[in-house]
């Protein structure tokens, strides 16, 4: 039987061979973190320590600012040094605290409550919320409010998203391989938050450990299920994980619940299971420092706000000459300035390239081969965008599908004219904000 | 204005179908020998001559709201003197300009210079303007007839102006000649234009 | 000042597939050689010297044109000896060289440059060359064709037992036969002149056999090997394939135009394509496939990426098009052949198809 | 007689029909045109019909637009250009611009200049290398744009290409240069600046902050790529007798509706961010030594104290300190001075 | 009422004025684009079969020939126009034959086919093969004639021959049946 | 061959064998002038379609009625071009006082149209016109629908021109080429594709 999957969409080379095969390690205490205040799609938090404080592993040093907005918590002990502007892992300057280590890596108390599937869903939702955990795939969006919906909205079904579809990536990979056991706990607490009746854990095909570990743990389970996944880019995406999952379409526009399903990362689920189980935040995550220019890659798991010069040391440095340091996977991730960004919850891995990996072809004009339209896997027309935006014309931009792009870059990635279509997309989202709100 | 300069600005600076680009249709369809384009331009400088004196006599008692009427009118009356003058004397060319004949009433050229010009001038600088106009006209024409005529059928006025070995590009004197003709002539225009 | 030793940052995505339009071009070049050996195999060194002179023509005046209007030259990218090259392949072997030279400067200047170079031009420049070349000369265009050594113009070789028992009229079949084309003896035969300038009832016999000759298996695999009559690059169906299957397994062109375009022929041609006095047969849509121009025009002059539509269902209806067209023009249109044209007037008709098909977002229902 | 009537009928058939056929054609056509004027008349906007009624009324369609009356009908109600009829010419031009009132206001002339002194091949700090889009409205969202200055120019040049008119062009060091006489404050630079590098200025003032930065001092030198970032240290505030610059967000601004164009604020800027075009072009005062009372009015307003002289003595210039204000012209009661 | 009655009359009198003068024009070109018309049909038949005098019949079925006569009344030949539709006119032929059906020559009268192709027929080159041809099969080489195609317009140059051929059968026949009145 | 066959000739001949831009040479001014935007472009075809058909009707009445019995055909174009002028002027303060709709779509194009020749070419043409057997003159519904068709067929090519136009509007054509000499280039192109209808035997 083929395998499901969705229409459109290219196939990248995988290179996941660099970590995937590595196991998830600890990193040793880094003597600095920096911990941003905007890890997430929302209101950026509100600091509530000034600099000189005393601060432990797990203390609340950031509240959300509003509904849709996210708590932030000290990941190592230590002492506020400064609060400021600092690199963000998408390359801009942006509001952070700095915290300075003591060494002593002390934290706060955790507790262990067994029962945790017994609890009511409220009080799930409220822990959740109060651990800071934000989607950790890399859109970051605050669980608690994916785990909100509303009552006319019910959900069936909780897709955990073990697809990584991205090359190179393989923190999610191995946390199924290793955690497997407590992302179906996270799964069955995120199911019991939203009264979900059906729980899926989505896979593609080129992890068959994970897929084994995983069913192995879902076999007792009758309500629970693994789907293996045809190798196609963009699968990770939530719209065609759903339609793969579930031959359900997402409206254009619209949220998973419209169709009765909420999908959340393998990662959050494991964040999710700590801390309703222990109340613990979230204030590490597994990432994977890969790619040619790594000497020994790896997949770490790091506090938050280690930035990514750290990492790279503990994976004994550059082999050479680095051209290209991409925070997340290399599809959709960002190309950053320099290696002093620090990681977020959204940081999935580093990718560091080659000059010669990194340099990109100049643009030939566009000959209208249409490989875009059919990559799309939002069965847009990307050129037609891009055309639209290069002359200014925000009306035609839009009806050619400005506002439905997901960025996934499988236009950009197929076009013989090297036109960076994504870029062209993304300008045109940024400069008719105004217009795509209407 | 002096009467020379309204009947010198017809032939370049307002060329009629090279600056104004107005009459396209005979321009292409009666341009594939040089005969017929000097026949359909000197017609439609005659009528053109003929409609802008009798406008401007007319002009101060015609009331606006039939004035389109009147003009259409008298420049009909004109052209089918044309056509029934042309019918009797030069058969031929009566025969080859066919329905292009009758559709010089609604050639936007004597329309268009009945209201831009002879609606609003003296009866003498009406004639210049149509001289100018007409000629223009013809001037252009005889153009796009020469090249077509010789590219399309290796003759000039009917003239064997070809080496013998030439085999004549039919499609010259085609419909799609036309139009890349008149295309091409037209880039040569602005080309002339942007040096200066 | 200098950016040197910086990392290097732009947008997303950070990776290519590694395709160009260079080597795209190069590739659907190369999917025409086995065309170009076949018919150098059967009419020799003169079908070589006409393909590469009008594709070396087309890139010396693109290149010249460039220069003019001060652009940098991209002859390179192959667009322009594509051009040439498929331009050479709609002559026959028979034409004098100047015909490849004119039609691929003016498949490279009207077709093409005038819109502003590749990806502007709105009709397939190769095809613009061949109408204006068959506009201007046609008698050059239609007449002097040679057949392959040893076979008919027509693919015919049982003439004998065809047109044996017609007393006066066996020259005129013989004639018809080793002169003309398939497709032309298909046109000739479906003239109604041609039948009753012999008497009536046997005219129509004859015709009927001449017609059953055309569809039978022999003739079909002279079709399909390329033993016949025809323009350069047409020939031979079996090569034609090969270079469609290179193109199709290589991902450079998509399977949905050329599909629609022969199924609509296929289906047309069956249920029109016959003559009278002749019995319809699943051989037709066979012949109608193989001979003349269709597979050259379906896999690599209706797959031209400019001048044909973008969205998938645009692609769908833009075979169809092509499909009736052709049939229409080989069956009631003045000329035996219709490919060229078809695709020309789907060309023109591409922006409008390419608006009305435009595609609803993923997850998009109807207003 | 009976001949008579014979030619008479001959004539009649030959003439007379016709005459009576079309006479008559025309005379209901007329009719009915007349009456269907005033039964199914809509009221339209008078000035449409005024320029339906210049218009050539050849409906050729040059215009691109359906008709005269639809020309007409968009230039009233759309503000279509005023200069697409080509049968009309420029007299029509002229007319419709009366009509709509379009005479060329007395507007103070503006020209677009560049707040800013980095973006050229040599005076830029890069962030990082920038593989992209050719288009500054595209890089600056690609991690905050690669020039390390975020307020800066990218060099990208999207303002050049928006220029309709070849204003703006590059000198060797790839820095946009702007032509004052091709310039006509279109505002097109303006809106492509995503940076909002651009603004208007009044063409008769040749002083401007060739800086945006609302970085810090500090901030701002280190991150200039051509060390010339205002400071904002507040020393052109305070010497401007005009009281026309004000700091705010780290940043100078002048107000120009105040200015004097003196240039003595760009004489006193310690980074040299302020950009005076006219520098060591304007004319010095010179004193009439004959027309001189020496009431001093002159020295107490001349902001380089260039005019020396006791009460009641001839007062000189010193031409190296005269910056050309012309201050002391407008002051001095007897005209005494000159500027040359 | 009064306005409606000024705009009617005023767009009457120069309907008036520009029929009345139309009608005059005419009057006076009718009769010479007629007789110019007559002229040259004369012409045609002189060209044809010189120096014979011409006298117009009619067969049964309406259509008019003429017989052309020497000097002794004894007769040449006949001359009959044929006309048929070609590619995208209809074509008129007027053509001499001898008593035997043999072609004296053609003159193509009016045609209106593609300039170039189909318009060439009228040339010299084209219309004097005809000449001693049999015209009651006479046919072009794309049907196993002698008359050779002009390039490119096969249509036209079939039209033509064949036109001339079914004229002069009928034209046989009748004369055959005696279906002279 | 019925009636219906008549009407599916007279059809293919007036939209694409003899059409009236790229092969009879008619109503070029508006096929380049209105020709840059898909939706003027379609205002403009609809109300071509309209006038030409009813232009067509009323002229073949006038001739056949007025014209004809008193051996006055030539004052075929006065008598046309006066009756287009009026039934057009008539036809626009209609629909402008009833269906306002109507005129901001179709009515604005209406004057250009008076001074189309493709609407006095069909007028013309139809008294001159036989069916394909070639001795039967069209009547008053003949004359009619190929007014009709006609119109339809200036629009097939108009629209088509409009979508070329609109997609080569960015294109970086040569600066002396932009404008009307592209615009005539690409009519010359389509006229060439529209000869793939040439010779049609139906």
């Amino acid at each position: 039987m083929r395998l499901k999957t969705f229409p459109g969409g290219s196939h990248p080379p995988d290179q996941k061979h660099f970590s995937s095969s590595e196991p998830i390690t600890e990193l040793p205490l880094a003597e600095k973190v920096v911990i941003h205040l905007s890890q997430h799609i929302g209101a950026p938090s509100t600091p509530f320590v000034k600099v000189g404080d005393e601060v432990k592993k797990g203390d609340l040093i950031a509240g959300a600012a509003g509904f849709v907005s996210l708590n932030q918590h000290a990941s190592i002990s230590g002492k506020i040094s400064k609060i400021g502007k600092f690199l963000h892992p998408t390359g801009i300057m942006s509001e952070a605290i700095e915290i300075t280590s003591d060494g002593k890596n002390e934290a706060i108390q955790l507790t262990d409550d067994e029962d945790y599937l017994t609890f009511d869903p409220v009080i799930l939702r409220e822990r959740i919320a109060k651990a800071g955990i934000c989607g950790m795939g890399g859109a970051g969006f605050p669980t608690h409010v994916k785990l909100s919906p509303p009552k006319e909205k019910p959900i069936d079904t909780v897709i955990l998203n073990g697809v990584e579809c991205e090359p190179y990536l393989t923190s999610d990979h191995r946390l199924m391989l290793e955690k497997g056991e407590e992302i179906i706990a996270g799964l069955k607490v995120i199911m019991r938050t939203v009264g979900a009746s059906k729980g899926i854990v989505g896979i593609e095909e080129n992890k068959p450990d994970a897929i084994d570990v995983m069913q192995k743990h879902c076999t007792k389970e009758k309500d629970l299920s693994v789907i293996a996944f045809r190798l196609q880019y963009p699968q990770g995406a939530e719209k065609q994980l759903i339609y793969a999952a579930t031959r359900r379409k997402v409206p254009a526009g619209g949220l998973p619940m419209e169709v009765g399903v909420v999908v959340q990362n393998v990662g959050t689920a494991y964040a999710i299971y700590e801390a309703v189980r222990y109340q613990k935040p979230l204030i590490d995550r597994v990432i994977s420092v890969t790619g040619s220019m790594v000497k020994s890659p790896k997949n770490l798991r790091a506090p938050i706000g280690t930035s990514f010069a750290d990492l790279v040391d503990f994976c004994d440095g550059l082999k050479g000459e680095l051209g290209k340091a991409i925070s997340g996977g290399p599809m959709m991730g960002f190309a950053m300035p320099s290696l002093e960004a620090s990681m977020g919850k959204g940081s999935s891995g580093l990718v560091l390239l080659s000059p010669q990996e990194a340099h990109s072809i100049e643009e030939h004009t566009c000959i209208r081969c249409a490989r875009c339209v059919d990559a799309c896997p939002m069965n847009l027309m990307p050129l037609g965008i891009v055309n639209a935006v290069k002359y200014d014309d925000a009306k035609m931009a839009i009806r050619a599908g400005l506002g439905d792009c997901i960025k996934c870059g499988s236009c950009a990635f197929v076009c013989p004219a090297h036109i960076r279509l994504v870029q062209w997309i993304d300008t045109g989202k940024i400069r008719y904000a105004a217009e795509l709100r209407n | 204005m002096s009467f020379l300069k309204e009947l010198t600005k017809g032939i370049i600076k307002e060329n009629p179908i090279f600056v104004i680009v107005l009459g396209m249709c005979p321009t292409l369809a009666v341009t594939t020998s040089v005969v017929n384009a000097l026949g359909m331009g000197l017609a439609a400088t005659f009528v053109l001559i003929c409609s802008n004196i009798m406008i401007s006599l007319i002009k101060d008692i015609t009331p606006a709201s039939i004035r389109i009427p009147v003009y259409i009118v008298v420049i009909a009356a004109f052209v089918s003197i044309v056509d029934m003058i042309m019918e009797a004397y030069l058969p031929g060319l009566h025969k080859s300009l066919g329905l292009f004949i009758p559709l010089i009433v609604v050639n936007c050229i004597i329309l268009g210079r009945a209201e831009a010009f002879a609606g609003k001038n003296t009866v003498l600088m009406s004639i210049a303007d149509a001289i100018g106009m007409g000629l223009g006209f013809t001037l252009s024409l005889t153009i796009v007839g020469t090249i077509r005529e010789i590219l399309g059928a290796g003759t000039w006025l009917n003239i064997r102006v070809t080496p013998a070995g030439y085999d004549p590009m039919l499609i010259a004197i085609l419909a799609p000649g036309a139009f890349i003709t008149l295309g091409f002539l037209m880039a040569v225009m602005n080309m002339i234009k942007e040096r200066k | 000042m200098e950016n040197q030793n910086k990392l290097i940052v732009s947008s997303a995505p950070h990776i290519h597939e590694g395709s160009t339009v260079k080597n795209v071009m190069w590739n659907v070049v190369l999917a025409l050689t086995p065309a170009l050996i076949f018919s150098v195999y059967f009419w020799g060194i003169r079908a070589l010297i006409l393909s590469l002179t009008g594709a070396i023509t087309a890139v010396l005046v693109e290149a010249l044109i460039q220069k003019l209007r001060k652009v940098p030259i991209t002859v390179h990218d192959g667009s322009a000896f594509l051009t040439g090259l498929l331009l050479a392949f709609n002559i026959h072997v028979g034409a004098p060289l100047w015909l490849p030279i004119i039609g691929a400067i003016v498949a490279i200047t009207i077709g093409k440059q005038v819109f502003g170079g590749l990806g502007n031009n709105p009709v397939n420049p190769a095809l613009v060359g061949r109408a204006f070349l068959l506009a201007s000369w046609p008698t050059r265009m239609t007449a002097g064709w040679v057949a392959v050594k040893g076979y008919t113009m027509s693919g015919i070789n049982n003439f004998n037992t065809i047109a044996t028992n017609f007393e006066g009229t066996s020259q005129k079949a013989y004639d018809l036969i080793t002169s003309a084309t398939p497709l032309k003896v298909a046109q000739t035969l479906r003239d109604t002149t041609f039948v009753s300038e012999i008497n009536a009832e046997a005219g129509i016999d004859l015709a009927g056999r001449i017609f059953s000759g055309l569809t039978e298996m022999e003739t079909l695999k002279n079709l399909f090997w390329g033993n016949i009559g025809g323009c350069i690059g047409e020939v031979s169906a079996f090569a034609l394939l090969l270079g469609a299957a290179y193109l199709l397994y290589k991902n450079i062109i998509e399977w949905r135009i050329p599909l629609f375009y022969l199924g609509t022929v296929f289906v047309l041609s069956f249920a029109f394509g016959s003559i009278p006095g002749s019995e319809p047969s699943l051989m037709l849509p066979f012949f109608h496939i193989f001979s003349g121009g269709l597979l050259l025009g379906a896999f690599f002059m209706a797959t031209d990426y400019t001048t044909t539509p973008v969205t998938k269902n645009g692609r769908i209806i833009f075979g169809i098009g092509c499909g009736v067209l052709t049939i229409i023009i080989r069956l009631v249109g003045g000329y035996p052949e219709g490919v060229s044209y078809s695709i020309l007037l789907m060309n023109v008709f591409t922006p409008l198809i390419d608006m009305i098909t435009m595609p609803k977002a993923f997850g998009k229902v109807k207003k | 007689m009976l001949f008579t009537i014979l030619q008479t009928a001959s004539l009649f058939a030959t003439i007379g029909i016709p005459v009576i056929v079309i006479g008559s054609l025309g005379l209901i056509f007329g009719l009915i045109l007349a009456v269907a004027s005033k039964v199914f008349e809509v009221k339209i906007d008078p000035r449409v019909a005024e320029i339906i009624e210049i218009l050539p009324g050849a409906n050729c369609g040059a215009c691109g637009l359906a008709g005269c009356a639809g020309y007409a009908d968009r230039i009233v109600k759309e503000g279509e250009a005023i200069n697409k009829c080509a049968p009309g010419g420029a007299a029509t031009v002229a007319i419709i611009a009366k009509i709509m009132g379009m005479e060329a206001k007395a507007m103070e002339q503006r020209v677009a200049v560049i707040h800013c002194s980095s973006g050229g091949k040599n005076n830029t700090k890069w962030k990082y290398s920038y593989e992209g889009v050719d288009s500054c409205k595209a890089a600056v969202n690609i991690a905050g744009g690669p020039n390390s200055c975020a307020w800066g120019c990218m060099g990208l040049n999207d303002c050049l290409k928006a220029c309709p008119f070849d204003a703006i062009s590059l000198d060797p060091n790839g820095m946009r240069v702007i032509d004052y006489d091709k310039c006509t404050a279109c505002g097109m630079c303006v809106e492509a600046c995503p940076r909002n590098l651009i603004h208007l200025i009044p063409i008769n003032r040749n002083v401007y902050i060739k800086c945006s930065s609302n970085d810090r001092g500090a901030d701002a030198r280190k991150v200039c790529g051509s060390a010339k970032p205002c400071i904002a240290c507040g020393l052109c505030a305070k010497e401007c007798p005009e009281q026309c610059i004000t700091i705010e967000n780290n940043i100078a601004r002048i107000d120009y509706s105040l200015c004097t164009n003196c240039g003595l604020c760009a004489t006193v800027c310690p980074s040299k961010t302020i950009q005076d075009l006219l520098a060591g072009m304007r004319k010095k005062a010179d004193i009439n030594p004959e027309a001189c009372i020496g009431c001093t009015l002159c020295t107490k307003v001349c902001p380089t104290d260039a005019i020396q002289g006791e009460l009641k003595e001839v007062h000189v210039v010193d031409k190296a300190k005269c910056i050309g204000c012309a201050r002391c012209v407008e002051k001095c009661p007897k005209n005494a001075i000159e500027m040359i | 009422m009064k306005y409606y009655l000024k705009l009617g009359l005023i767009l009457f009198i120069f309907s008036v004025v520009a029929s009345g003068i139309l009608a005059f024009v005419n009057s006076l070109t009718t009769p010479i684009i007629a007789a110019k018309k007559a002229q040259d049909e004369i012409d045609a038949r002189e060209k044809l079969i010189p120096g014979a005098v011409f006298e117009e019949h009619e067969t049964v079925d309406g259509e008019s020939y003429f017989i052309a006569l020497d000097e002794d009344s004894e007769p040449l030949g006949f001359v009959f126009i044929a006309s048929e539709n070609g590619y995208s006119s209809k074509i008129l032929t007027m053509v001499g034959i001898d008593a035997d059906f043999n072609i004296i020559g053609i003159e193509i009268l009016d045609q209106g086919e593609t300039p170039g192709l189909g318009a060439n027929c009228e040339n010299e080159s084209f219309t004097a093969q005809f000449a001693e041809k049999q015209a009651l099969n006479l046919k072009v080489n794309q049907d196993d004639g002698e008359i050779t195609s002009l390039a490119g317009a096969t249509i036209t140059s079939r039209t033509i021959a064949n036109s001339i051929r079914e004229r002069a059968n009928s034209l046989k026949s009748a004369l055959e049946t005696g279906g002279e009145q | 061959m019925g009636y219906l066959g008549e009407i599916f000739v007279m059809a293919m001949t007036a939209i694409f064998i003899q059409n009236f831009v790229l092969s009879r040479f008619l109503g070029l001014c508006p096929y380049l002038g209105v020709s840059k935007k898909l939706d003027s472009a379609l205002g403009m075809g609809l109300a071509v379609i309209f006038v030409m058909t009813l232009a067509s009707s009323f002229t073949f009445l006038i001739n056949r009625y007025l014209l004809m019995p008193y051996n006055m055909e030539y004052l075929q174009t006065i008598a046309f071009i006066l009756t287009i002028a009026a039934l057009v002027q008539f036809v626009e303060m209609v629909i402008q006082k009833y269906a306002p709709a109507l005129y901001s779509a179709l009515g604005v194009y209406l004057p250009l149209i008076t001074t189309n020749c493709a609407v006095l070419g069909v007028a013309i043409l139809n008294t001159s016109m036989f069916r394909s057997d070639g001795i039967t003159p069209y009547n008053f519904l003949d004359s009619t629908l190929n007014g009709f068709f006609s119109g339809v067929g200036f629009t097939v090519v108009l629209l088509a021109m409009a979508g070329i136009r609109m997609r080569i509007e960015k294109a970086e054509i040569p600066k002396s080429m932009q404008g009307m000499p592209i615009a005539l280039i690409l009519a010359g192109i389509m006229a060439l594709a529209f000869y793939g209808f040439i010779g049609f035997k139906i």
